[in-house]
């Protein structure tokens, strides 16, 4: 039988690569209330772009990282100034945002479809079946790989938001738009840069999807649903949430699945979902509204 | 029509041109299976229609719960399944047809909503979204582990015994039927206290608590009037279909659908989900049927729904009334 | 190569000139009216990829017919619409080729799921209906009378190949009897193909709902060939923990992995976390794979899993085609000068589909569904239809008689036929046990 | 000298009306002026075209002599025009301490900003206990001290308070007025609008009545104090304490 | 028996005591005040009452009925309204709806029969009519100005026609002669038997109306009494008015 530290690595192994993927979709929503269904489908598109670059250029996904991030953050910003500005008070924006980002996931879609047709594709470097060894246990390479690079930059993000003047900036517009405007932010400025960086972690998520998952224009709707479902586990917007309900869920399920089969690992999932939601309405880490 | 209008009119005219043109549109409707009787060849139009019904019906029904209340519901499908399995169980073990299956169907899917309800509604915003996307997973996940209803594989269904050529009609006219229901109810339910209530907790559910608006039971129940209608619905397409899988049913994107139509329509409107589902239906099948097929179906679709949020914000009959160019005709708030 | 635009009475046809309703060939100005044959794929959506094979397959054996001076003196008219691997649009469809476009032909669409609901449509209109993909029993016991399939055999009893090709190379003797596998882990989806073939594999029954009918398929293959099932587990879709998964075939030590799934992505996922874990067993049969994509995202990985399939570049079958003889050397030429690439199993299956239709249609001379469906169901051993896939004739339920699939196996990177044993040129010897990774 | 101007400016909310028509309004440099008027007068709508935070439909608003109408509500406060909304928009999910400091957002010097913080924390020692919590759960006039406070971290050239005194304690409106003259010494010019307008009046310079979106009259605030106008259109008779009506 | 009795009314949020051990008693018919410092904890006393906060200990009566632990909407129809002192409109209904809202009384029975009243839209027009926004019953309310919302908010808790109306700063931000005008009518409202208890930093109002005075601090009751008394109150004075 595996062990139940096994089990715990192979969980935390997971949960670290859930976290990166939902921290983006977390920040945007807690800075500034846009729920960007089109986040995995930018996911999808960062692991095209590292599939691609491994292929022809022989770039290693992790090295694809440092430009993938870049890359979503300008894209982030562009597509904000574009798209999302105008929405900007709107009487019911999360849920404008909802639907626009919802078709914005339809049209990246789409594009990806016809330019690298719907095969699914998995990029193959050589440490992602590798995994290192201590005794009888081990730690998938892959895995760990994308759960320190989630976990750097979760603690970056995180001092950033909390400890520096634009990061304050940040999540005052967040909260008020109006009153931004009136302490002198420059709110789309600040709006775009946030939106920048949920999209830069969406790049970067990608580069790891390329080599950890098979992905396939159509698969971004399946993530779509895991991430969304840590996020409000965890509690919308609370990025610390997000992560140890990343790590919690995917802790639980693998347990789970090894104890009474995968085919009830969701339900740990929803499982635990609805218990939170009904003794914590508002998440792990969310605060209450009254 | 407002509340002012209603002080205002003091009897508000029984038979305006409005309800006329509704009314005939409504006789068109009914008397159009005929056209199929008299000549072959209307089987298709008929099924677009009936489809067009069936969306209407279900989206006018999660407009009370999702649009009036706002509390957005992606679980709905679970009731279209409900209603789907009930009727199809029955007709297999039992032989009863779903026809006057499907109304005890409807029930049955109102009560469990009532009960889903109770818990689930004690949550708001985001989280109440994602209890009912937990709802949608875990019926899956039971549905697809319960043999005695087929299931991952599914359970498929005799095949109603009429004549190819007329055995549209039945569906047709059970679609229509129900999509009128909802729509009365809607529009009932819009033009009631209930209505207010609910557009109230909408807005500021404290508030409205404090008003004295017994907040939980007004959710709890328009919930319950919603989960009917996807039952009805479910127990007559699952017939249509011959063939209920839980994975046909239970998908995020059946429920993302009745949002859709709702918004591009014009949540919290009567006539939005109707204008919505007869949009929604009626360009998928021209898109599919005309443009072709490429992924770019799949980008213009979106680019449209983008358009739609950038230009048309509330939906069409909300961009509409903004603009103060909502007709009269459809102006059935 | 033939003109395509004038469609001139068909050259060397067998079949004595048919009976068509428009004039034929003598006035140029108005050419005779197309035959119109209506497919609803998926190309968009999770069954993308193999649709869209599906259609290309098609569209060529069409194109080919109508280089060949068409059917019955008309041209061939694929009508083709994309289903986004939706039920109710697949539904919506075959009703529009039947009641608006007043199609004269159906070609049935890919998967059981897609195609379960659809052939109720075309039964109830009384349109024939081949279908290339989509072999789950409960599809056949349902009584229709106009679907025919086009695969070896149905879904169920897949598993049964390879474990005749273990036994068969346990003969002959490259698997030592002793080493024969003893034990074996049977993984699935919890779909429809993925049960189907689990089934057949552990023995269970099949129960036909909306009848009392039920298929008992006990004891199982593995137990037939005396190996002891020391686990088994199905996932659901969506799955995602492989490595767990994993690590449990890890722990429970077989000598042989069964994992059955309809989507490649699924099999391809779970080998990876099979290596990550570093679980080795002799062997790895799984019911997907055959396709270049599966091999570009396993890399090294790939080598000595084993697959079934129910076409084979190698296999030298001739078919007919407007006709004349036509082999599957020769399709694998037309579809390398149509589409510039190597044909794979889902091209190939709708290809046959397309060729049987052709046959029957020719055979009968008119586009009359209920004739066409007469003389397809009755034909026997002698006098079967003939595919680039081999011969097919049919049992009353419309699954074809007397027919086994193929195994192959990744070595060094190439799918290689491995078995019937010694049937075709181009069989090598199965490679055991698998490399350890 | 003039140090703002309000020139015919026209303003409304979306496809509405307009709520002010053709204003025209001068302050002084240095001055306190008290803006004064029915609710609905279009009074916080005034403060708003001023801050930026809506665009004139027609007119102009010249600070200096340059015109600021048509710029950024951060690039007006960066001219120097700060503004304590009416609706006190606090960061509700922030603590007190890091509301201040964003009232110091354009303040780039951090020591300066932590001189400041000091200082207000002077006018408003109550707020000093809650520093650490979050803004959202203060009592109404708590957020409002908040609110002036996270105003007063910037010494902008004008600064406009929006009902300044609205939801507090009497001991603490007097500070309030307290410290809007102490801004007056140190030159700054504060624009008020007040509902109490006998204590604005009384500490203001000039007054300013606004009705229907339009001025109805202007002048020094005694004098508009006394207008027997601003007696009957609006004030009533009520401020002259009359206990008689208790009965 | 008074009206309303809260007995040993206690607070608690996390480690800060907002409410402690606070008593009094509003009289059938009177207008009582309450006043104090801000964060004294009179609003966090109107949430209790409503039951939008459940007190850490202490009980609350209301006709002598315990309404302790009763969710708000029963308490509302027992005959208890309020307004908010941060005003909470319901922002896309109209404001005639807002109005209209609080006719929330006749429960299950009352959603069944259905559509709204006749004479329910006009009263609520009636009393928008009083508060000066008649004009503007169509707007959608998010639209109006602050004092205008503060007004639409006493127009809906005079829709109720409850037998307590709990008014948090009535006078905030309302100009003097509409104020006048409300003070007038609350009165008259108070003759025909209507009881008030009112939260309020404007003495004028609070003196000219109020029959009975509270006066809070730090969440304890300071002193209570008639509205001359208390304002000699030297605590009162020093903690609350100034020495003025
Ligand atoms: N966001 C808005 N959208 C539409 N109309 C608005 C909006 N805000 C205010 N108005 C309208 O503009 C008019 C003037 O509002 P404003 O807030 O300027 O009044 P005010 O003089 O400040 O009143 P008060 O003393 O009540 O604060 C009001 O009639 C109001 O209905
Ligand atoms: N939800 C809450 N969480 C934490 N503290 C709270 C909460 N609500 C109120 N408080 C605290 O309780 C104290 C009393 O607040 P309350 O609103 O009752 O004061 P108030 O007497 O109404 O003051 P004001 O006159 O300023 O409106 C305040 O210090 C406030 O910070
Ligand atoms: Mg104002
Ligand atoms: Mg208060």
């Amino acid at each position: 039988m595996t062990s139940g530290l096994q089990i715990l690595i192979l969980g935390l192994a997971l949960g670290g690569v859930y976290a990166l993927m939902a921290i983006g979709l977390s920040l945007t929503y807690g800075v500034m209330r846009i729920l960007n269904l089109a986040h995995a489908a930018f996911m999808v598109l960062g692991a095209y772009l590292a599939y691609w670059a491994l292929q022809i250029l022989h770039i290693d996904p992790l090295v694809s990282i440092l430009i993938n991030g870049p890359l979503f953050f300008i894209l982030g910003i562009v597509l904000y100034r574009i798209l999302f500005v105008p929405l900007a008070g709107r009487s019911r924006y999360t849920e404008a945002t909802l639907l626009l980002s919802f078709g914005l996931a339809l049209g990246i879609e789409g594009i990806m479809g016809a330019m690298w047709t719907g095969i699914y594709r998995l990029a193959n470097p050589s440490y992602a079946t590798r995994s290192l060894v201590f005794g009888s246990f081990y730690i998938p390479e892959g895995q760990m790989y994308a759960t320190a690079a989630s976990l750097g930059i979760l603690i970056a993000l995180w001092g950033f938001l909390q400890k520096t003047r634009l990061g304050r900036a940040i999540r005052a517009t967040m909260q008020n738009r109006t009153a931004a405007q009136i302490v002198g932010v420059h709110v789309e400025r600040i709006s775009a840069l946030a939106f920048g960086l949920g999209m830069a972690s969406a790049g970067v998520s990608g580069s790891l999807l390329s080599f950890l998952f098979p992905f396939f224009p159509g698969k971004h709707w399946q993530w779509i649903s895991i991430l969304l479902s840590l996020v409000v586990l965890g509690g919308m917007g609370s990025l610390i949430g997000t992560v140890v309900g990343a790590l919690m869920l995917a802790v639980a399920s693998v347990y789970v699945s090894s104890a009474l089969g995968p085919t009830w690992s969701p339900a740990t999932f929803y499982a635990a979902l609805f218990l939170v939601l009904m003794i914590r309405p508002q998440g792990l880490f969310g605060k209450r509204e009254v | 029509m407002t509340l002012l209008d209603q002080i205002r009119i003091a009897t508000p005219h029984r038979l305006e041109t409005r309800s006329l043109i509704l009314l005939s549109l409504a006789l068109v409707l009914f008397l159009l299976p005929l056209l199929q009787v008299v000549s072959d060849g209307y089987n298709y139009v008929l099924h677009v229609l009936m489809v067009i019904f069936m969306y209407i019906a279900m989206a006018s029904g999660w407009n009370i719960i999702g649009g009036y209340a706002g509390y957005t519901s992606l679980g709905h499908p679970v009731f279209f399944a409900l209603g789907a399995y009930f009727s199809g169980v029955l007709l297999v073990y039992r032989g009863w047809s779903p026809f006057w299956t499907a109304p005890i169907a409807g029930l049955v899917a109102t009560l469990f909503g009532f009960a889903f309800g109770l818990v689930a509604l004690r949550t708001r915003g985001p989280a109440f979204v994602i209890s009912t996307i937990a709802l949608l997973l875990l019926a899956q996940l039971i549905l697809d582990n319960w043999e005695w209803v087929g299931g991952s594989n599914g359970l498929s269904l005799p095949m109603i015994g009429w004549p190819y050529r007329f055995y549209k009609i039945p569906f047709y006219y059970g679609m229509l039927l129900t999509a009128l229901l909802a729509i009365w109810v809607s529009y009932r339910i819009r033009h009631s206290k209930l209505g207010l209530f609910l557009r109230a907790i909408a807005m500021d559910e404290t508030k409205a608590e404090v008003a004295g608006i017994d907040t939980r039971m007004c959710k709890v129940i328009a919930f319950a009037i919603s989960a009917f209608f996807a039952g009805v619905c479910g127990a007559l397409w699952g017939y249509q279909q011959t063939y209920l899988r839980p994975t046909i049913f239970l998908t995020i994107g059946a429920a993302a659908d009745l949002v859709l139509i709702n918004l591009v329509g014009g949540r919290g409107t009567v006539a939005g989900p109707v204008l919505g589902a007869a949009l929604r239906v009626g360009l998928d099948e021209l898109v599919v049927n005309q443009v072709g097929s490429t992924e770019l179906n799949i980008t213009v679709t979106g680019l449209l729904m983008v358009l739609i949020v950038l230009f048309f914000p509330g939906g069409i009959v909300g961009a509409l009334r903004e603009r103060r160019h909502l007709p009269r005709l459809l102006d059935w708030d | 190569a033939g003109a395509t635009a004038t469609p001139t009475a068909a050259p060397s046809a067998p079949m004595p000139a048919a009976p068509t309703p428009t004039a034929p060939s003598a006035t140029p100005t108005t050419p005779p009216r197309p035959i119109r044959i209506g497919l609803s794929v998926p190309l968009t959506g999770d069954l993308a990829i193999a649709g869209t094979k599906h259609r290309d397959g098609y569209q060529l054996c069409v194109d080919l017919i109508n280089q060949k001076g068409g059917l019955l003196g008309r041209p061939v008219e694929l009508l083709v619409e994309d289903n986004r691997s939706d039920n109710e649009v697949t539904v919506s469809q075959y009703e529009r080729f039947i009641n608006v476009e007043k199609v004269d032909l159906l070609l049935g669409t890919f998967s059981s799921r897609l195609n379960f609901a659809a052939s109720a449509v075309a039964e109830k209109a009384g349109y024939v209906y081949p279908i290339p993909s989509g072999g789950a029993l409960r599809i056949w016991e349902r009584g229709f009378k106009y679907i025919f399939y086009f695969q070896q055999n149905a879904v169920e009893y897949i598993g049964s190949a390879p474990l005749r090709a273990l036994m068969a190379y346990r003969d002959k003797g490259i698997i030592p009897a002793d080493d024969f596998p003893k034990t074996a882990a049977v993984v699935h989806a919890d779909e429809f193909y993925g049960n189907a073939i689990a089934t057949g594999l552990l023995g269970g029954k099949v129960q036909i709902p909306g009848t009392d009918k039920v298929i008992d398929l006990a004891p199982g293959f593995l137990a037939q060939a005396g190996i002891q099932v020391v686990f088994t587990q199905k996932w659901p879709e969506g799955f995602t923990d492989w490595l767990t998964l994993a690590n449990a075939i890890k722990a429970s030590n077989p000598d042989l992995v069964m994992a059955a799934s309809g989507s490649p992505d699924d099999i391809i996922q779970l080998v990876r976390a099979l290596k990550t874990v570093g679980a080795n067993p002799k062997m790895i049969y799984t019911a997907q794979g055959t396709q270049v994509e599966f091999k570009e995202a396993l890399g090294d990985a790939v080598n000595g899993i084993i697959i079934h399939a129910s076409w084979h570049p190698l296999a030298p079958y001739v078919g007919l085609l407007a006709g004349e003889p036509f082999s599957n050397q020769d399709f694998i030429q037309a579809f390398k000068a149509k589409y510039g690439r190597e044909p794979d199993e889902d091209e190939a299956i709708p290809f046959a589909v397309c060729q049987g239709l052709e046959q029957a249609v020719r055979a009968v001379g008119s586009t009359d569904n209920k004739a066409i469906r007469d003389w397809l169901a009755s034909r026997t051993k002698d006098n079967p239809v003939k595919t680039i896939m081999g011969d097919f004739y049919w049992d009353e339920r419309g699954l074809p008689i007397g027919r086994d699939y193929l195994v192959t196996q990744w070595q060094n990177g190439e799918l290689k036929f491995v078995y019937p044993i010694g049937e075709f040129e181009g069989v090598v010897d199965l490679l055991w046990p698998r490399p350890r990774w | 000298m003039l140090i703002l101007e309000i020139e015919e400016v026209s303003a409304g909310y979306g496809m509405g009306p307009d709520i002010l028509s053709r204003v025209s309004v001068r302050f002084e440099a240095g001055l306190i002026h008290c803006l004064i008027g029915p609710n609905g007068a279009g009074k916080s709508t005034l403060l708003r075209v001023i801050a930026g935070l809506l665009r004139p439909r027609s007119g102009r608003v010249l600070l200096e002599g340059k015109v600021i109408s048509g710029l950024r509500p951060d690039q007006i406060l960066a001219h120097g025009i700060c503004l304590v909304p009416q609706d006190r928009s606090l960061f509700p999910d922030m603590t007190v301490r890091e509301n201040l400091l964003m009232g110091g957002y354009i303040e780039r010097d951090q020591r300066q900003v932590s001189r400041r913080m000091e200082e207000v924390l002077e006018i408003f020692p109550e707020v000093r206990r809650h520093l650490n919590h979050r803004a959202g759960t203060l009592s109404g006039g708590e957020q409002q001290m908040v609110a002036i406070a996270r105003g007063l971290m910037v010494h902008p050239r004008v600064m406009m308070l929006d009902e300044p005194s609205l939801g507090l304690a009497p001991l603490v409106v007097d500070r309030i007025f307290e410290a809007i003259s102490r801004l007056k010494t140190m030159g700054i010019t504060v624009l008020i609008v007040e509902q109490n307008v006998r204590k604005g009046l009384a500490y203001a310079d000039r007054g300013y009545v606004l009705d229907m979106g339009r001025l109805s009259f202007e002048g020094p605030a005694r004098e508009v104090m006394e207008d027997p106008r601003l007696q009957e259109l609006y004030l009533g008779r009520m401020v002259l304490s009359n206990r008689e009506v208790q009965g | 028996m008074a009206l309303l009795e809260v007995r040993d009314l206690t607070k608690d949020f996390g480690g800060l005591r907002a409410v402690n051990r606070c008593s009094f008693t509003v009289e059938q018919g009177s207008i009582t005040a309450l006043i104090g410092p801000n964060g004294a904890g009179k609003t966090t006393v109107f949430n209790l009452i409503t039951g939008l906060l459940r007190p850490t200990s202490g009980r609350i009566y209301f006709q002598g009925q315990d309404i302790t632990a009763m969710p708000p909407h029963r308490i509302a129809r027992m005959g208890i309204s309020r307004t908010f002192q941060i005003t909470r409109e319901l922002a896309e209904l109209t404001v005639l709806e807002n109005v209209v809202v609080h006719a929330a009384r006749d429960g299950l029975t009352g959603l069944i029969r259905g559509s709204i009243l006749q004479h329910e839209a006009e009263r609520a027009m009636a009393l928008l009519e009083f508060v000066g926004l008649a004009a503007m019953a169509r707007e959608k309310a998010g639209k109006l100005s602050y004092g205008q919302k503060k007004l639409m908010e006493l127009a809906g808790a005079l829709m109720a026609e409850p037998r307590l109306i709990m008014l948090d700063e009535p006078a905030a931000g309302v100009n003097p002669a509409l104020l006048e005008e409300i003070m007038e009518r609350i009165l008259q409202l108070n003759r025909s038997g209507m009881t008030f208890l009112i939260i309020e930093h404007n003495m004028d109002v609070v003196m000219s109306l109020s029959h009975q005075v509270v006066v809070m601090a730090h969440g304890e009751v300071l002193c209570q009494g008639a509205p001359e008394a208390v304002r000699q109150d030297p605590r009162v004075l020093d903690a609350y008015l100034g020495a003025a």
